[in-house]
């Protein structure tokens, strides 16, 4: 039986795992920006009829883009899983890898699972008394931007450890970057107390300013985590048979790291 | 040698876990026939007000028995560990879902909990309760979908002479998943086959979740062992 | 005095409290009968002292002086750029007001 | 170069985030001018400029840390780096003080358009601050440890904290002196 070659290339699962996540960001800023045109935010400031002619605005939009991350949304656990992989790489404790899974995992419910959910809800019915509308419309929003805290401690998990890896699986600047990174979660916190101004939720500050430090960090981490793929050396043979070989030999990675 | 592993503790709860989910299922008088999206606030509210108890038993069972799955998705983990692959990104992917996927349910319980507690107030906050349940609960599916396709990955490139799972398992989660697809769109009408009462929606959606357990404690069941006889070798 | 006194950067300190001690003075001849007034004047004043100081602070105390040329030229096009981002947003901003 | 290239990514990345805050405060300032400036009123200068002065001599001290720690006089050194730790913890007091006596006259983080401003800009570089006295930690363990030393971490740390420095530098002047 003829293989495809991915099946013969000894970082297929890197690679795998890294095309998604590239695959991932791009459905991401498609449905969020294009699709569903939920970013950049709508106004905290609406007054709940002003909300209703938002979704109305937009409801096909909000129903199928928010269907499409319904579908495709589990993909962001590639990228959990790639830097999870590259912290287990580097010559730290396995509790650095460990925390940085878990807190980006649980991250995904408050973070983007109840924005869909609440405009989906709010699109649903137009006809809803409009109060309510505007209680789903904040919930959305405010659950969005202001789940900080799983973020804000994540990257500095990932920090420290780039910071104390002997490895130089990432470069330190990066490390750095990933401060820059935990700081915008500190800057968005007042939009949980603003409705108007640079920092409410869609403020200059709060959101502008934020979502283009998130973007080079985004960027610069996909583009390091490519370079780390190519670096990698498993070498080209076949793959161990589970049966002859000892457990080191199956997973070289885990015993790479201490 | 013979380890106590614990793994058939876990994996013989199934059948215990399996039996709560029914019975909530069954409890639920939401679900047969499930709610139509097209009831009004009145019916809605008119609806907890009437199944208040019923309501209330089944979700605290769900609530406490959803995340059951949790350890059941760390024995597909640990069976991972066995594969052929050369990372554990793959096994990586599978915790990133496994915690997520079952909190879905566990918010949707809330959310019916939540409308049933006071039955009473205005009907147009219940309808909301009840929307936000069957949202969550028919559109959550994001991290099932991810976990079928990460695990059937992982299956298809566990290539050894004698793989962990066989492949048909992995065209089997494959299917799981693409069946998992439609509920995610039940957002998108208030009737038809794709309405969070609809056929595609419900039926399939919750029929393939039920199938996909049954299917792969089977194929966990049949690894079991041979991770016994595995590990003699190594210790 | 310690063999290792450094004479250079103790005159730079003093430089840079003589200018933060200046923001006295300034704000003293800006203030009439003690109700602030608006001032580009002072504004323009403060913002360009303000970047001295950083400038001095990144020559001196950060050792940019003795660092590479491309340093060099970054820290100085950096200290320009945040003038001019500051001072342009600024008259802009009146401008429009 | 002083200190890893890395840190001076940081340092130009971090002080382009700054800008654009400054600039957002500068724009919504010409906007509403004699709002800016009543509340504006209530500040201390003098206060301002005690924080300044504070904040440049512990700068002044850890570059003459990073000076002894190259000609090998690192008790010196260490002295210094805990003068410049001490001195930012009286830049902290001096902060805190601030902070209660503003907010016990009822200008708070929601009560005007230059107060929301001047929480944030003082709150964020206070949060670096707080990172900063890790970096001095870290800087004095270095210098404790024959065997850890390393003239380039050594440097790394002091460039973060005349950064935290020089934001403050600018922080200063936009807040208390723009009129």
């Amino acid at each position: 039986m003829r293989r495809p070659a991915l099946f013969n290339e000894p970082k297929r699962e890197l690679w795998l795992a890294w095309y998604a996540t590239v695959a991932f960001y791009s459905l991401y800023a498609i449905v969020f920006f294009i699709v569903t045109r939920t970013q950049p935010p709508g106004k905290p400031w609406y007054d709940p009829n002003q909300v209703v002619g938002w979704f109305a605005n937009r409801h096909d939009g909000l129903l199928i883009g928010f269907a499409i991350i319904f579908v495709l949304g589990g993909l962001s656990a590639t990228s959990i899983a790639l830097i999870t992989y590259s912290i287990r790489r580097m010559s730290v404790s396995r509790a650095f890898s460990y925390s940085y899974l878990i807190l980006y995992a649980v991250s995904a419910v408050p973070g983007f699972l109840f924005i869909c959910v609440a405009m989906t809800v709010g699109a649903m019915r137009p006809e809803r008394n409009p109060v309510i509308q505007r209680w789903l419309y904040d919930l959305g929003f405010l659950s969005f931007s202001g789940t900080m805290g799983v973020f804000l401690i994540g990257s500095l998990i990932w920090m420290t450890a780039i910071l104390l890896d002997k490895n130089r699986v990432f470069p330190k600047w990066f490390a750095y970057l990933n401060l820059c990174n935990a700081l915008t979660e500190v800057v968005v916190a007042p939009s949980w107390i603003f409705h108007v101004g640079a920092f409410a939720w869609n403020g200059v500050i709060a959101w502008w300013i934020n979502v283009v430090v998130f973007g080079v960090y985004t960027g610069a981490f996909i583009y390091l985590l490519r370079c780390m793929i190519l670096r990698e050396d498993f070498g080209t043979g076949p793959l161990p048979d589970l049966a002859s070989k000892h457990w080191h030999t199956i997973f070289p990675a885990e015993v790479g790291a201490s | 040698m013979n380890r106590t592993t614990g793994e058939r503790i876990i994996f013989w709860a199934l059948p215990g876990v399996a039996i709560v989910w029914i019975a909530a299922f069954f409890l639920f008088p939401g679900f047969l026939p499930p709610m139509s999206p097209k009831a009004s606030a009145i019916q809605v509210a008119a609806f907890y007000a009437n199944h208040t108890s019923r309501i209330r038993y089944s979700m605290i069972l769900f609530n406490w028995f959803c995340v059951a799955l949790i350890p059941i998705l760390m024995l597909i983990v640990e069976r991972m560990r066995l594969m052929a692959h050369r990372t554990p990104v793959l096994r990586f992917c599978v915790i990133g879902v496994a915690g997520a996927a079952p909190i879905v349910f566990l918010t949707s319980t809330i959310f019916w909990l939540l409308a049933a507690f006071r039955p009473d107030r205005s009907p147009d906050l219940t309808l909301l309760y009840n929307d936000l349940a069957w949202i969550t609960f028919t559109c959550g599916v994001p991290f099932l979908v991810a976990l079928c396709v990460f695990v059937a990955v992982a299956i298809y490139l566990d290539q050894q002479a004698n793989p962990v799972f066989a492949r048909w398992v992995g065209h089997f989660n494959l299917l799981i998943a693409v069946a998992l697809v439609p509920a995610g769109f039940a957002g998108l009408t208030l009737s038809g086959v794709l309405a969070w009462n609809g056929f595609l929606s419900f039926w399939v959606k919750n029929v393939a979740i039920a199938v996909w357990l049954i299917v792969m404690a089977v194929a966990l069941g049949r690894t079991l062992g041979r991770e016994r006889a595995a590990t003699e070798d190594f210790v | 005095m310690t063999p290792s006194f450094n004479r250079r950067l103790f005159f730079v300190w003093l430089i840079l409290v003589g200018i933060t001690t200046s923001y006295l003075w300034i704000d003293h001849e800006a203030t009439h009968s003690g109700v602030p007034t608006a001032s580009a004047v002072i504004t323009v004043a403060a913002i360009c002292l303000a970047l001295i100081k950083v400038r001095i602070i990144m020559r001196e105390f950060m050792e940019v002086r003795g660092a590479p040329q491309l340093l060099c030229r970054l820290t100085d096009f950096w200290v320009v750029l945040m003038g001019v981002a500051m001072l342009g947003v600024y008259v802009a901003g009146k401008a429009i007001a | 170069m002083p200190g890893q290239p890395d840190m001076w990514v940081f340092v130009l990345f971090e002080s382009l985030v700054f800008t654009s805050y400054f600039c957002v405060y500068l724009y919504s300032r010409t906007q509403h001018e004699a709002s800016f400036l009543r509340s504006q009123a209530h500040l201390l200068l003098w206060l301002g400029v005690l924080d300044t002065v504070v904040l440049l001599t512990s700068s002044w001290a850890v570059a003459r840390c990073v000076q002894h720690a190259r000609t090998g006089w690192y008790e010196q050194a260490r002295r210094d780096a805990w003068v410049a730790a001490g001195l930012g913890f009286v830049f902290l007091v001096l902060k805190i003080f601030e902070w209660v006596r503003l907010i016990h006259f009822g200008h708070t983080f929601t009560s005007s358009q230059f107060f929301q401003y001047f929480f944030f800009l003082t709150a964020i570089h206070f949060v670096h601050l707080l990172i900063g006295f890790v970096v001095i930690g870290v800087l004095i363990l270095q210098l404790k440890d024959p065997k850890r030393r390393r003239q380039e971490t050594v440097e790394t740390c002091a460039t973060y904290w005349h950064t935290v420095d020089f934001f403050w530098v600018l922080i200063f002047a936009l807040l208390y002196v723009v009129r």
